[in-house]
């Protein structure tokens, strides 16, 4: 018998198929394994950002500043590479150290100050938006051997599809999130803390510190989608993933994660990004729709996913009675 | 330990109720003060940095000058922020504002442009089209037992759509005295506008305070099972939350529709929901429910459009608009912090004890509720 | 109860020639200028089990909170033994070899029982967890509190609290502890699951461990420990050997006064006189909750309810107050025939709770934190509450009549508080109940139901609660309460409703209620 | 008031309107003379969104062309963000459609998904404004010149107050191109005259209520607004009609004491420019369906197409405001 603890995830899971299975019925391009493998890609930095994000969330927390963080980290790779001509992988690395700073930085103002999450982040929403304009306001390539190097690789499937590194990044990056959440105490306090903070608190889990690094790797995981979007895009740009936080906290709820905390799975929220992906690429196959009907469409199907999982979690609730 | 109070004369308590109440208050818990002192704080900065932005002059029989901008500009999110707080006080968040905005707007424009209604019934129209919003996300919140967050979230993403639809996607301009008198026009030395939100600051201060609704919200809020058992209707009362947001939201939408005479179904409104939101945290209130402060609320708008309007003023390149901001909100969010509090305390305790202790009772009141969640 | 066993004789030899194992010298601590402890001394010795008893507000939980470092100190020494230590937080404490189970299970209900014996403790290879070794701790730990059967990688909360409870004694054994502080463990354990603890506990006191028992069950303080302190108000009244404590001395200790107070009610009022039917329940029930049945109550008559926990009291309390709606069976609340006699009975089953209200019923939840009291609202609100939302929002209750309304029942009640604008939640637990029952009592209600109202509450607030339940009772309210505390309840009932495994099993009357007789029908 | 005119030509602004003039006959004539065939193609158009009059004016033109020819116009709306567009791009390449149409929200960043449309042998037609790629990756650009545009307004502004002027800019959305360049441009004209310059900029976020509270700040902060700005220059329409209620309500005269230029031709500053509220604006073509598709038929046939197809709009002033509009309405 499946757990109850997975049935959410296995109602996304469902979801995710009927929606594909639904795609591939009414299309023909829908059977190549491209569109997948450009699921994979396109949706990769989103992916990233709501690894990250989950764990806030299952800490009990929330980060908005994640979208500003993609275009901030952008901006200050391109102005690393080619204004100060520093090699990319050590401004991937500074980039990533800044990420992790600020992260961390927020962390603390939660812990230390105690303010909510949902203000602080907001407050770093602005800020990280801010300082890409300082860098710079205009979009920029990164013509950079070396990124167009990485944005190069590209392993075929069959099928038309293929891999591309960001694909392959992302995935590496899931995995590590899913240990991590998993596999280590660090991923165990996250769940403590986002299930009873006091009782967590009695039991030795050390809440300060691990806000601050909760904080710190929604902070790497966005500031790694940063990097995946500059590579997506070999360009930076201030305006770029605005709204960003918002479609990661779908991802995540739809991936079956409570936004109170405690409950949910890191491979839930990838599935969740998927759905989110499948139903854009569904839009754009029809093709048909306007952009108010888009819109509706997408309000509508976030709707219906939403109830849907409802069901299906109080359905299989209902068949297995508590002890 | 008993306290036997002495005897209250009636009569007495009536009249002086309010100011004893705000003054007790107060007393008792000096963080009410914090936002006031952050507001004089960023005026008397930007005074000092753009000079005459604390200058008022007596124009055509109206008030002029910068602080009337601000309460001036201020009116919608102090509507939104209004409804907002209440929301936040059931333990919810209502995104959609923004949203319903636009939609109220939209419809404002197009039923002045394509019908001869009389504009009362058009306003009619659109308040009645802000208060289905507000039911369609109470009844996602209280009977699907949606999480607010993601339930608000939908109608955030959709009500932009059905806006543009109404419009067609274009900014529909319109005529009307009506409309453009709220928009702009000035009634006894201020813009109209600042007086229709105060009288409906007023009107819910009152009905919250005066009524059992402030304190059924409360309660719901941060207890909502124990609320459900002495006979709450706690899914009504959070369903009415939800349809006084969107009525706030409305109104805020024909305001903003009517001072650019049109409305624009993509940008009114945009984000307003996150200043709301800082608003109502500015004032003290918890994202976790429980106790809101409508007063405070409004000093948070005012806070928030001070900042704004000093940065269009001083001239400072539009880049560093949104550090500015950030940085200043940042360091209220610090000193107006728990912490910093208690660190206060701390220090004032050694010099005057008495006082110290009432400002941490405040503070370790205010982590108790936190910490029962 | 369990029977008494024999009180141990030998219960200062094991720790005569043993050493110290904690030391505690005048230990303070205040709270924004109350003293919570003051210049508190204690010793436990190894092998040792140390009742540590007071009221409510005597400063045992501050105390152990201090003593785990959740707390910091303002004076004094700790040592563990023979070593000064200042533990930073509990997972510090645990690591020196103090392990606490608190009062309240402080599990966390969405993880797995096995992420929640093992958590910060777990198990790793290649710097990974491994959960299979953690499912192999987390089934030998189980083990050692007998519950080898449990399925250990469902969530916590789908088991009961007493299981839950277990669960976390279980963890409180995990680490090498040298001390183990058990808080108010038993409250919600049943007989045998007690026990077992017990044999546990005598278990771990053989193999040297030093173990702080706090409770308020006086029987099991005389069945178990070996020494007994007791605190008041925050300062040690003294350490005493169990076997040479009478009683009533530890009573008076406690309370510091005598015991005849609160002996007075102990005779048995088998007469109750013939009332008025006030709420008849007929063969009311819900599929998966409760066994339909019948059930009668009169103005003027405390029934209590009787059972096991998970025996149905609390559900029987639910749908009698209309909180679950029975999907079968009437319930009929009758008029006072005497004031309106022409009045027509009220079917209640498919009202609102605010018209069950209204028409004059009230109930006091059992788990007093989640379902009783608003922690971060006023005094004066709380006890408002009921009677205001019985009246509706919009006829709001003048503030000088609250101010009244709440301050006859701070004095009726002898509520402990300077101040009725006071959070809820800083009260005391005992205050805090009283505070849920003047909630109800603003209402004037005719039928008001309790469910365990003594829950948690020291022996002071117990008695006075107890007082005020039969005062009600004479004056014609009608009182529905469940409790598992036997002889309280034999104390105060006119009749008993035992239930067993969701059904009703018997109610007795009369000279049939004694706690032999209950624990006869339960048994069989 | 002054009623300025416009007294001196200066010899560069002749050249410049010149340029122009064939810019416009670029887009009025048919890039390469394909007759209508009878061919069912299949045409996927990434749009930016809806974010303004403009933009939904631009989409309705290509879908009312595509029908027009018979096509099957898949249309995406990317809601303001590249990731989408890039999305719709290889989603249409995953269908495989006949030809794109991608009207790009940023300049940079499409390399990658121009390349496996180039692999896919599918034409990409850049529309209202170009990217920074390998011209080989895209078949050609249907678009203006924002960095004209705002030149265009620069030299209006100079001419008409013979090159003394203190300004004040409307910017548009911080970072977006179009703000960029239309300030890039309009920057590069006035460093020509020492007399003119910019004495307060800010952006009004292309809306006209951030146009209106932008304008009103400015008005604010001049201790005598009518005599210290001289002209105002917006980047969009829309924040000039919020701008010139600002200026209204403050008891200035649009247009007569302070200059009013703007970008894009929306009917609404017809209507103002009709009832002397505004001078003058540029108009941004929206009817760019027709040249594109003319693009992807040529391709098809085999010819070469060049790759930067001008679609400027010229400069109106009042005198034609009232015909311009009734055209639009």
């Amino acid at each position: 018998m499946i757990n109850e603890r997975n049935l959410p995830i296995f109602a996304t899971l469902t979801v995710f198929l009927l929606l594909y299975g639904f795609g591939m019925y009414e299309y023909k391009g829908f059977r190549d394994t491209l569109v997948f493998t450009n699921l994979l890609t396109d949706n990769a930095f989103l992916i990233v950002t709501a690894v990250g994000m989950t764990f806030v969330i299952l800490s009990g927390g929330i980060d908005l500043s994640v979208g500003s963080m993609i275009a901030f980290i952008g901006v200050l790779m391109a102005y690393l590479i080619t204004s100060l001509h520093i090699h990319p992988i050590l401004a991937i690395a500074i980039s990533l150290i800044v990420g992790i700073a600020f992260g961390a930085i927020m962390g603390m103002i939660i812990s230390v100050f105690e303010i909510q999450p949902f203000i602080v982040t907001l407050a770093g929403m602005f800020l990280f938006r801010g300082l890409a304009y300082l860098i710079n306001l205009d979009a920029v390539p990164i013509n950079h051997p070396f990124i167009t190097a990485l944005s190069d690789i590209y392993v075929s499937v069959p099928g038309r599809g293929g891999l591309t590194f960001i694909a392959m990044a992302m995935l590496v990056l899931l995995v590590v999130g899913i240990l991590i959440a998993r596999r280590t105490r660090f991923g165990m306090n996250v769940y403590a803390i986002g299930g009873d903070k006091q009782s967590a608190a009695l039991l030795g889990v050390p809440i300060k510190k691990t806000t601050v690094k909760i904080y710190a790797l929604s902070g790497l995981y966005s500031a790694l989608a940063g990097v995946i979007f500059a590579i997506y895009t070999s360009s930076a740009y201030p305006l770029a993933a605005v709204g960003v936080e918002l479609d990661a906290i779908a991802a995540v709820v739809i991936g079956g994660t409570l936004l109170t905390g405690g409950v949910g799975y890191v491979f839930g929220s990838f599935l969740g990004a998927m759905i989110q992906g499948v139903i854009q690429t569904l839009i754009t196959f029809d093709g048909s729709l306007n952009s108010w009907w888009t819109k509706l469409a997408i309000g509508g199907l976030l709707l219906f996913f939403i109830l849907l999982q409802k069901a299906i979690v109080f359905w299989a609730k209902k068949r297995s009675p508590a002890t | 330990m008993i306290d036997i109070r002495p005897p209250i004369k009636a009569t007495n308590m009536k009249k002086h109720h309010a100011l004893q109440h705000l003054l007790k208050r107060l007393q008792k818990q000096p963080k009410t003060l914090a936002p006031f002192v952050s507001l004089l704080l960023i005026l008397s900065v930007t005074a000092l940095i753009t000079p005459g932005f604390l200058e008022i002059k007596f124009v055509n029989g109206h008030l002029y000058g910068s602080l009337i901008d601000i309460l001036h500009r201020g009116t919608p999110t102090a509507l939104v922020a209004l409804g907002m707080a209440v929301v936040i006080g059931t333990r919810g968040i209502d995104l959609s504002v923004g949203a319903v905005i636009a939609i109220s707007g939209a419809v404002t424009a197009v039923l002045t442009v394509n019908t001869d209604w009389p504009v009362w019934i058009v306003i009619a129209c659109a308040l009645g089209s802000g208060l289905v919003c507000g039911l369609w996300n109470g009844l996602l919140v209280s009977i699907f037992n949606i999480q607010p967050i993601v339930a608000t979230l939908i109608l955030m993403v959709a009500g932009r759509g059905i806006a543009q639809m109404i419009t067609e996607g274009q900014i529909v301009t319109f005529h009307s005295t009506v409309l453009n008198a709220i928009g702009n026009e000035f009634f006894l030395a201020f813009p109209i506008r600042v007086w229709i939100v105060l009288g409906m600051i007023i009107l819910t201060i009152v009905v919250m305070r005066k009524t059992s609704l402030g304190l059924f919200i409360e309660a719901v809020g941060a207890n909502v099972r124990a609320s459900r058992l002495v006979g709450i209707e706690a899914r009504l009362l959070v369903l009415s939350a939800y349809m006084f947001s969107g009525f706030c939201a409305a109104l805020s939408g024909i305001i903003i529709a009517a001072d650019i005479r049109g409305a624009d179904a993509n940008n009114a409104g945009l984000w307003l929901e996150l200043d709301a939101i800082l608003a109502v945290v500015l004032a003290g209130a918890s994202l976790a429910g429980g106790r809101i402060y409508l007063g405070l609320t409004i000093i948070g708008v005012l806070i928030i459009q001070t900042l704004t309007t000093a940065i269009l003023t001083s001239g400072l390149p539009v880049q560093y608009n949104l550090v500015v901001k950030a940085t200043i909100i940042l360091a209220v969010l610090l000193i107006q912090s728990p912490t910093t509090r208690q660190w206060l305390a701390k220090r004032f305790q050694s010099k005057r004890g008495q006082n110290a202790k009432k400002e941490q009772n405040s503070t370790s009141s205010q982590n108790h509720g936190r910490a029962d969640q | 109860m369990t029977p008494h066993s024999n009180v141990k004789d030998h219960s200062r030899t094991t720790s005569d020639h043993s050493s110290a194992l904690l030391q505690i010298r005048s230990l303070s601590k205040s709270f924004t200028g109350v003293q919570a402890l003051n210049a508190v001394s204690l010793q436990v010795n190894k092998g040792e089990i140390h009742a540590l008893l007071g009221e409510n507000g005597a400063g045992k939980s501050t105390l152990i909170k201090v003593l785990t470092g959740v707390h910091p100190r303002d004076e004094g020494d700790i040592q563990l033994d023979g070593r000064a230590i200042h533990a930073r937080d509990s997972g510090h404490a645990q690591q020196l070899g103090i392990s606490t189970v608190y009062q309240e299970v402080n599990l966390i209900p969405s993880m797995s029982v096995t992420e929640n014996l093992t958590l910060q403790q777990q198990e790793k290879s290649f710097g990974l967890i491994n959960w299979k070794k953690a499912d192999t701790r987390a089934r030998a730990l189980l083990a050692r509190v007998g519950l080898e059967n449990l399925d250990p990688s469902r969530q916590l909360d789908r088991y009961s609290i007493a299981i839950q409870q277990l669960i976390a004694i279980a963890r409180a054994l995990s680490s090498e502890a040298k001390l183990l502080i058990l808080d108010e463990p038993t409250a919600s354990l049943d007989a045998s699951e007690i026990k077992q603890l017990f044999s546990l506990m005598t278990q771990l006191k053989n193999q040297g461990m030093g173990i702080i028992f706090v409770t308020h069950f006086l029987d099991q303080v005389y069945d178990i420990t070996d020494v007994i302190t007791v605190l008041r108000n925050g300062e040690c009244v003294g350490t005493f050997p169990t076997a040479s404590l009478s009683r009533s001395d530890l009573v008076s200790h406690m309370v510091g006064k005598s015991l005849d107070d609160l002996a007075t009610s102990s005779d048995h009022q088998t007469t109750g006189k013939p009332q008025n039917t006030l709420l008849t329940m007929q063969h009311v029930g819900k599929q998966r909750f409760l066994h339909p049945l019948d059930l009668t109550i009169h103005a003027g008559e405390i029934v209590g309810v009787a059972g096991l926990l998970g025996s149905g009291r609390t559900e029987l309390c639910e749908l009698a107050y209309g909180s679950t709606k029975p999907d079968q069976g009437h319930i009929t609340l009758h008029p006072d025939s005497s004031a309106t006699p022409a009045a027509e009975p009220t079917s209640l089953t498919q009202k609102s709770l605010r018209q069950a209200i209204q028409s004059g019923m009230g109930y006091c939840p059992e788990d007093r934190k989640l379902d009783g009291i608003v922690a971060e609202l006023s005094i004066r609100e709380n006890m408002i509450l009921a009677l205001q939302a019985s009246k509706g929002w919009w006829r709001s209750i003048a503030m000088s009549e609250q101010k009244k309304l709440v301050d006859d029942m701070i004095k009726r009640l002898a509520i402990k508080t300077p101040d009725m604008d006071k959070p809820v939640g800083e009260l005391s637990g005992g205050n805090q109940q009283k505070v849920i029952l003047a909630r109800w009592l603003i209402t004037h209600p005719k039928l008001l139901i309790l469910d365990e109202p003594t829950r948690g509450i020291d022996i002071g607030a117990h008695h006075e609660i107890i007082q005020i339940m039969q005062e009600l009772c004479e004056q014609g309210m009608g009182l529905l309460v469940a409790s598992s505390e036997l002889e309280e309840l034999v104390m105060f009932a006119h009749r008993v409703v035992v239930m067993k495994d969701h059904h009703k099993v018997a109610e007795l009357r009369g000279s049939d209620v004694s706690e032999q007789a209950i624990l006869h029908t339960i048994a069989s | 008031m002054i009623d300025r005119s416009i007294r001196q030509h200066l010899s560069w602004f002749d050249t410049l309107k010149q340029h122009l003039l064939t810019t416009v006959l670029c887009v009025a004539l048919p890039v390469c003379s394909v007759s209508a065939s009878a061919e069912n193609l299949t045409i996927g158009f990434s749009q930016i969104g809806s974010e303004s009059g403009w933009r939904t004016s631009e989409t309705e033109s290509i879908k009312a062309e595509a029908e027009r020819r018979g096509y099957n116009l898949k249309f995406s709306d990317a809601q303001q963000k590249q990731e989408n567009q890039i999305k719709a791009v290889r989603s249409f390449i995953a269908q495989g459609v006949d030809g794109i149409l991608l009207a790009p929200v940023v300049e940079t960043g499409w390399d990658q998904v121009l390349k496996e449309a180039k692999r896919a042998h599918i034409p990409v037609v850049l529309v209202d404004r170009g990217v920074d790629a390998n011209p080989d990756l895209y078949l050609t650009k249907v678009a203006s010149d924002f960095r004209e545009e705002g030149a265009l307004a620069a030299s209006w502004l100079a001419a008409k107050t013979n090159g003394k002027c203190n300004i004040v800019e409307l910017q548009g959305t911080v970072g977006s191109s179009a703000a960029i360049d239309r300030k890039a441009g309009f920057d590069a004209v006035i460093s020509n005259f020492p007399n003119m310059k910019i004495i307060r900029s800010q952006s009004g976020d292309f809306t006209r209520a951030g146009g209106k509270e932008v304008m009103e700040s400015f008005l604010k902060a001049e201790s005598n607004p009518k005599k210290d700005i001289c002209a105002l220059f917006s980047h969009n329409d829309d924040m000039a009609l919020g701008a010139i209620l600002a200026m209204k309500e403050a008891g200035i005269k649009p247009s007569k004491d302070i200059l009013v230029v703007s970008i894009d031709g929306v009917p609404d500053i017809f209507k103002a420019m009709m009832d002397g509220e505004s001078n003058a604006t540029i108009e941004l073509n929206p009817h760019l369906g027709a040249p594109a598709f003319d693009a992807i038929l040529a391709y098809r046939a085999g010819k070469t197409v060049p790759k930067w197809i001008k679609a400027n709009g010229p400069l109106y002033l009042p005198d034609t405001a009232a015909a311009e509009y009734n055209k639009r309405k």
